[in-house]
């Protein structure tokens, strides 16, 4: 009996101290330890990743996202690679490819690769993979998306497939000349094609193996061929949380590759992820949530760069007649205080922008200048007087003197925390102003956005090539991605020019691009930016030549090392 | 009671087969779309997408077709994911979720069964009042805030335990005790509760009288009859967390269904939510029935060819 | 057999007073001042009762004290640690206006500022004042909680009712509904419902009910179908009374007791869960706050602002614990078999 | 007292549970008999043998399977207006066996009484109200001081004459008694019965007295009748059925009275009653027969002969 009762108190006492244990502890500094034990390991060549989200799809032609095309860009190799200036290098094109004079047509000579099953890499492989990109059959979402409009036929293939016409998938502009020579024809001069050939909807496909594993392919580390730095090992499939690469001795350039070992673990939590980092489980952890970042302001171990993703707010003109006022808009777009959102709200090393094509994300090939050069960073800025000018204008114009809107955003905290921002600057400096928020998942948010069911939309945009352009299509007069029945004719015009007149003459063409940039802004405040968006993760001191990209895949592993 | 049990799963069948056409049609209203790019794809694109996935069938036939493959075991095929099967997914991410729950429900009830015994037979001490505490402190925080602090404290502040992911015994200590409390919790007010009444009860007094001692009384004649509630009470609880706390999944990092299932239901991956319903709604109902089943065996009174209650 | 003989005159009829044997020495309590009586003597549940009181008209009065909305930003005091005139003069209250770095280093945030003003529960990243936020959250979260506790109460109670009372088939297919409801994950139904309707406090609350309601149903069903055979109810129908009167006036007052309990648990798991609906998102539109968001928002900078979770998760605390001692103080005194 | 005037008529009564499925249970299966007008009817037999849902159904708590209940000639059962039934209720009441289960809790004393007067609108006044309600408890051996006071606060014997003050308040002719005084206290069974001798004799009630004990059934009623798993094995006078018990079960029944004589009791000698003794076949007619004037027993045409020959006296 005794025994009994003294049982019964210890579990008692146990469950009360691991609650203690939990709520109290406090100020020691036990995790320093655990650094330093981390430091000790020896120089091994592997390090240990974190990322939030586990792989989707390691199809190329298939995948739509940043951790597919991560893994991809690792373990696979298209014509190009991109390296940590975010130039373009060699990949499974050796040297550089012959283009004909009017810039429609590129010829590729392939080196010597082979892939993982000891196969060559050859041009057909190529040739395969774009042809099952463009195929309706295959549903890919980025295939049409990438090449409509730049390789030749491959607009026409997606038209006929939607009206359920016949269609020839070899009327698509990529030709297997011989098994080492690939050459393609675009629709028109695309400037930028050669960086496009990095991003992995372009990598090539071994058609027998593909066709072997047919429904399996790439279901697991096993049923992909890889011709990249490392081999992907021990994913199991899309729902596994744990895989790692391994160092590939078969890829051309595998002397470059220093690192033997990448692992990597799922972790979504933010907060856990610097935990995870702090006691020494991981060396590099998945980017960080802004909560987080002003924990390790000034810590030489926070790695930060700046990413050419603009958010923006979307003025929907189609329901709101106040939007289709360019006063309002005008009032709207300048009445909010960027420069302490971005340092005081955000707090993780995002800039102001006020511009609608990114800072430090594309370089004038002839003049070697960023495109923010020529129309600097002051269209549409910040500017009370200026924005409660124009919002008396724009209210008498419309004969009213309150405005009401709907603001439509998604449901993370980041966003939940600008829309509170922007409601509190809008309403206090434009009186009359009303905004409902309404944050929602992102799937409805771009619902919505597809059905125009929104005033105002805080949206982002991120590049998929290295190219102004893939930021200025999207305010052309019924372009796909407008859905806010924003039209200017000079706009469309500029756009078009530099697609087809000035497409080889780089600074005219980023020049038109700059005047269609200002008109957008300036004239027609069509949108109201509001910060380019900076990344912030924490990179352990021992690891070198970290590796992260602009566009497509976030990190390049080939050329990073262990200290 | 084998006319009984074909009765039982007669009805579960028809509730199960219920709440699959439920969900589907409910489903079919919320809006948004399942591509993840829909930003980016063009209407062209994106009408052959969807009629490539046979979405712009009128829902009655894409009804009629989801419940013809349902009959044959076909789940289909997630949207999010390449050619992955809703059963694979769901397979693999129940083992770590059933695991994590099925260890705070036993960590939970044993000690909030302990608890409550205490509290019941020490009632209005200071015993009493620590256990309604540590019970209500259980139920009233949040489970994210619970789990934080323990990752942070116990994790990198201590060390004692590893920060997050699910690699063996040691990764299961610290999410389990923040999945537990809930449980623990549950258990300790119900037990302590009926503890009192049947404390009171005549055959008690009795076995008192006869001498039996403490140890006894409590767990062999008490207990026994104050679990009845309790059972009730945790066999739905059993459900949601086996099923996954998702809180616990996401800062632990534990590849388990919770996370799961909210990502499909926020980018509409329609085949994994339905099959993840399905599979909530089978072991719900399961469990009910075990629930019933166990009441007879925990108390012999109760007998089940009555059926009605 | 050995009898002794005891004289008959021994014997004498005794003194019977009908009106003492019918006396009852008990003051005359009506069921309700009984189970006061039994409340009161409950320490926890009257203290709790004080609490809850106190905060209810703190969560009234408390956003307009300190003479700034909960909406109001001033981003140059953003982050600002709690400072309380006097109070700032005791050391071990976290009163002073100090925040610590993470490694280890103690500054006043107000002198690093510049701010005179005394931000009595600090501020958040938006530079808004805690303390006005801090009521207007425990405001939201106890006009959540009473609602569903409201809305909770009359469907389950009604539902529960009818399916007892009118019995048969109804009551089967009720059952089976309810069997079907709690059936399918509550999460799909929440998340359905947000997404369905314009989020807010209006559709989280109602997505609360939608679940909430069906263990009242359960509980108050079980209890009529034992209430309705109760001798006093058939009684009452051997005297002619209707459906209608025999609900109204005897069930449901015999049913009340089981009603408070389980709304006074009901309040405590829809605070706890619209909480928990905050940290997936799918919470308050902003900037609105609850309690669970200034939670959610506060556990994201637990590390380097701690007051912004500690002082919203000491009031949900606070409310949880006095809600369910109050309910355990209330289960007690009105379990009929808790009497005499 | 008794009259040879049907107040009730019980015509072939039958109540069925769960009708059709497996478990169906005949709780009244086919019973007849009179009740006279100022009669006490007993009715006895082991513990689910039927009476009490026979007395039930008579009061119409349960819809009848089949079969009529006729009250002053009246059907009780089959559709009725709101007035008929109204009427009815006043008519016919009931007394029930749990005297703590039947007063609501939740009202005070003078409510539960004045509840029938309230339904039936017998008092015009506040003031009559609380008049008849303290006439009532002072017929019952209460006092007015008890009116505000809760059930909880009554000992079982004060509680069960509230129930029958309540059921007073109706003013009805017949009452139910639904095995009144078996929760109650040795003592204070025959202070209950006694108040309900009283009040027979002074308002000429008719009492249906359903009971287990075979003893104090003896010193209330009239008649008896014996039930034995649905049916009425027995109905006679009470002294001829204590003397003549004519039915086997009856005389098991009986056989089972302690009485206080220790020379009876160590001679006692415990009849068993098994079914089968009957030997029953297919084709015989077991009914209900009346075997002397008055003596009705359950039984095939042989042993009626056969009962007739040996009692008929």
């Amino acid at each position: 009996m005794k025994k009994s009762k003294f049982f019964l108190l210890l579990s008692l006492m146990l469950a009360i101290s691991t609650f203690l244990a939990a709520c109290g502890g406090g100020g020691d500094n036990a995790g320093k330890d655990d650094k330093e034990k981390g430091a000790d390991k020896t120089a091994a060549q592997e390090i240990k990743m974190l990322e939030a989200q586990a792989i989707p799809n390691m199809d190329s032609v298939k995948s739509t996202d940043t951790i597919s095309f991560t893994t991809l860009n690792n373990v696979n190799e298209g014509l190009y690679r991109l390296d940590g200036n975010q130039e373009v290098v060699e990949g499974m094109a050796e040297g550089e490819p012959e283009v004909s004079e009017d810039g429609t047509v590129y010829t590729f000579k392939l080196r010597d690769a082979k892939w993982s099953n000891g196969e060559p890499v050859t041009a057909h492989d190529f040739v395969y993979a774009w042809q099952r990109a463009i195929d309706p059959e295959t549903a890919s979402e980025y295939g049409p998306y990438m090449m409509d409009g730049k390789i030749k036929g491959a607009a026409e293939i997606t038209a006929a497939a939607a009206q359920k016409k016949e269609y020839d998938l070899n009327t698509l502009g990529v030709k297997a000349l011989d098994d080492k020579t690939l050459e393609v024809t675009l629709e028109r001069p695309v400037p930028y094609f050669k960086s496009l050939m990095a991003f992995p909807t372009f990598y090539p496909q071994n058609q027998k193996f593909v066709e072997e594993q047919g429904e399996n392919f790439g279901v697991n580390s096993d049923s992909i061929l890889y011709n990249g730095p490392f081999v992907l090992a021990d994913w199991d499939g899309s729902t596994d949380s744990e895989w790692s690469y391994v160092k590939n001795t078969e890829y051309w350039d595998a002397d470059t590759v220093k690192l033997e070992k990448v692992t990597w673990n799922v972790l979504k939590d933010s907060q856990a992820a610097a935990n995870a980092f702090e006691t020494g489980e991981v060396d590099i952890t998945s980017k960080l949530s802004s909560d987080v970042v002003p924990q390790y302001e000034g810590d030489p171990r926070l790695v930060k760069w700046l990413e050419p993703t603009i958010f923006w707010l979307k003025m929907n003109q189609k329901n709101s007649d106040a939007l289709k006022n360019v006063n309002i808009r005008k009032a709207i777009a300048q009445a909010i205080n960027k420069e302490d959102f971005v340092n005081s709200v955000l707090n993780n090393g995002s800039i102001v922008a006020n511009y609608a094509v990114p800072n430090e994300f594309v370089k004038n090939d002839e003049t070697g200048e960023d495109f923010r050069t020529i129309n600097g960073n002051e269209l549409l800025p910040y500017n009370v007087d200026e924005a409660k000018k124009a919002w008396e204008a724009g209210l008498a114009e419309l004969g009213t003197d309150s405005v009401e809107l709907r603001y439509l955003t998604d449901d993370t905290e980041t966003a939940k925390k600008s829309a509170e921002y922007v409601k509190n600057q809008l309403e206090t400096n434009l009186p009359g102003m009303k905004i409902n928020v309404e944050s929602v998942p992102f799937s409805v948010r771009i619902d919505r956005q597809n059905k125009q069911d929104y005033d105002l939309q805080m949206a982002g945009w991120g590049p998929d090539y290295l190219d102004p352009m893939t930021f200025q299509a999207l305010w052309l007069t019924g372009g796909g991605n407008n859905k806010m029945d924003y039209s200017n004719e000079k706009y469309d015009q500029l756009i078009e020019e530099a697609q087809t007149t000035l497409a080889q003459k780089p600074v005219e063409r980023y020049e038109a691009l700059a005047e269609a940039e200002r008109i957008l802004l300036e004239e027609d405040a069509a949108i109201a930016p509001l910060y380019q968006r900076s990344s912030n993760l924490l990179v352990n001191e021992k690891v070198e030549n970290f590796t992260y990209h602009l566009v497509g895949p976030e990190y390049s592993f080939k050329w990073t090392s262990v200290k | 009671m084998a006319k009984y049990l074909t009765q039982r799963i007669i009805y579960m069948v028809v509730t199960l087969f219920l709440i699959a056409s439920f969900t589907f049609f409910l489903m079919k209203i919320i809006p948004g779309t399942p591509f993840s790019n829909a930003d980016k794809l063009s209407e062209t694109q994106l009408s052959i997408m969807i009629d490539k996935y046979g979405l712009d069938d009128p829902v009655p036939v894409q009804y009629a077709n989801y419940m013809m493959n349902l009959l044959k075991g076909d789940l289909g095929v997630s949207f999010q994911f390449n050619n992955v099967g809703v059963t694979d997914i769901i397979i693999k991410s129940l083992g770590p979720s059933a695991t994590l729950g099925a260890l705070a429900i036993l960590f939970g009830t044993f000690f909030g069964i302990i608890l409550g015994v205490v509290a019941a037979l020490k009632q209005n001490t200071w015993v009493d009042y620590t256990s309604t505490f540590i019970a209500v402190l259980g139920k009233s925080i949040p489970s994210f805030v619970f789990a934080g602090l323990l990752q942070y404290y116990v994790a990198v502040k201590l060390g004692w335990f590893p920060v997050a992911f699910w690699r063996g015994p040691e990764y299961m200590v610290l999410p389990t005790i923040a999945l537990a409390m809930f449980p623990l919790a549950t258990a300790s007010r119900f037990v302590r509760t009926e503890m009192i009444e049947v404390m009171e009860s005549d055959y008690i007094t009795l076995a008192k009288a006869k001498g039996a001692s403490w140890f006894e009384i409590a767990f062999k004649h008490a207990l026994r009859n104050a679990l009845i509630p309790v059972i009730t009470v945790l066999g739905p609880l059993v459900v949601s967390l086996m099923t996954g706390s998702l809180v616990i999944e996401k800062i632990f990092g534990i590849p388990g269904i919770g996370e799961q299932f909210v990502k499909s239901i926020q980018v509409n991956d329609y085949p994994v939510i339905m099959g993840t319903t399905l599979l909530f709604a089978g072991l719900f109902v399961a469990v009910i029935l075990i629930v019933d089943l166990l009441y007879g065996v925990i108390d012999p009174r109760i007998r089940l060819a009555g059926g009605k209650k | 057999m050995a009898q002794e003989k005891i004289a008959k005159e021994m014997f004498s009829p005794a003194q019977l007073d009908s009106k003492k044997s019918e006396e009852i020495s008990k003051p005359s309590l009506n069921y309700w001042q009984d189970a006061w009586l039994r409340v009161k003597k409950n320490k926890g549940a009257i203290v709790s009762l004080v609490i809850i009181a106190i905060l209810t008209i703190m969560a009234l009065v408390g956003p307009h004290i300190s003479g700034r909305t909960y909406q109001e930003q001033n981003l140059q005091h953003n982050n600002l640690p709690p400072r309380i005139p006097v109070l700032e003069n005791v050391s071990w209250l976290p009163f002073d206006g100090n925040l610590t770095r993470k490694n280890g280093d103690v500054y006043n945030a107000y002198e690093q500022k510049n701010v005179e003003e005394y931000y009595w529960f600090g501020t958040d990243s938006l530079g808004r004042d805690l303390f006005t936020r801090l009521w207007k959250g425990t405001q939201v979260s106890l006009y959540i909680a009473f609602l569903a506790a409201a809305i909770d109460m009359v469907i389950g109670v009604i539902y529960g009712a009818i399916s007892g009372f009118v019995g048969g088939r109804t009551d089967t297919l009720m059952q089976r509904i309810i069997e079907i409801l709690s059936g399918i994950p509550n999460l799909v139904v929440v998340i359905l419902m947000t997404i369905l309707l314009d989020p807010g406090i209006l559709s989280i609350t109602l997505a609360l009910t939608i679940t909430g309601w069906i263990t009242m149903a359960r509980v108050i069903r079980a209890q009529v179908l034992k209430l309705k055979n109760q001798e006093y109810v058939l009684a009452a129908r051997t005297l002619g009374l209707s459906n209608g009167k025999i609900i109204s006036k005897h069930l449901i007052p015999n049913l009340a007791g089981v009603i408070i309990i389980n709304t006074m648990f009901t309040i405590p798991s829809a605070i706890f869960f619209e909480a928990f609906l905050s940290f997936i998102g799918l919470g308050l539109q902003p900037p609105d706050a609850s309690l669970g968001t200034l939670i959610d928002e506060g556990f994201k900078v637990l590390q380097l602002y701690p007051y912004q979770m500690i002082i919203p998760a000491t009031v949900i605390s606070l409310i949880m614990i006095c809600f369910n001692m109050v309910a355990d103080g209330l289960r007690d005194a009105l379990d009929p078999k808790m009497r005499d | 007292m008794a009259t040879t005037e049907k107040l009730v008529e019980i015509k072939n009564l039958k109540q069925y549970f769960n009708i059709g499925k497996a478990n169906e249970v005949r709780a009244v299966n086919d019973i007849s008999f009179d009740i006279y007008r100022g009669e006490t009817l007993g009715l006895v037999g082991e513990s689910g043998c039927g009476k009490s849902t026979t007395g039930r159904t008579i009061i119409r708590l349960y819809d009848a399977t089949d079969g009529e209940v006729l009250f002053n000639g009246v059907n009780v059962h089959g559709k009725k207006s709101k007035a008929e039934l109204k009427e009815f209720n006043r008519k016919m009441q009931m007394i029930f066996q749990d005297p703590q289960a039947s007063l609501n809790p939740r009202m005070k004393v003078s409510d539960i009484i004045a509840e029938g007067i309230d339904i039936h609108g017998l008092a015009k006044s506040k003031e009559e109200r609380k008049r008849r309600v303290v006439e009532l408890l002072e017929t019952v051996g209460l006092n007015k001081e008890h009116a505000n006071r809760y059930p909880h606060e009554f000992s079982g014997g004060q509680r069960q004459r509230i129930g029958i003050a309540r059921a007073l308040a109706v003013e009805p002719e017949f009452i139910i008694a639904d095995e009144p005084i078996s929760a109650l206290d040795v003592s204070i069974q025959a202070q209950v019965v006694n108040l309900m001798k009283k009040l027979q004799k002074e308002k000429g009630l008719t009492y249906l007295f359903i009971a287990h004990d075979l003893s104090m059934v003896k010193y209330i009623s009239d008649r008896i009748g014996v039930m034995y798993f649905g049916k009425l094995v027995e109905l006679a006078p009470a002294d001829e059925l204590y003397q003549n018990p004519i039915h086997p079960y009856t005389q098991s029944l009986l056989s089972a009275i302690p009485l206080p004589d220790p020379n009876y009791e160590r001679n006692r000698k415990r009849k068993t009653y098994n079914p089968s003794v009957h030997q029953y076949t297919e084709d015989d007619d077991v009914q209900f027969r009346e075997v002397k004037p008055g003596h009705f027993v359950q039984c095939s045409v042989k042993e009626w002969e056969q009962y007739k020959t040996q009692y008929a006296k």
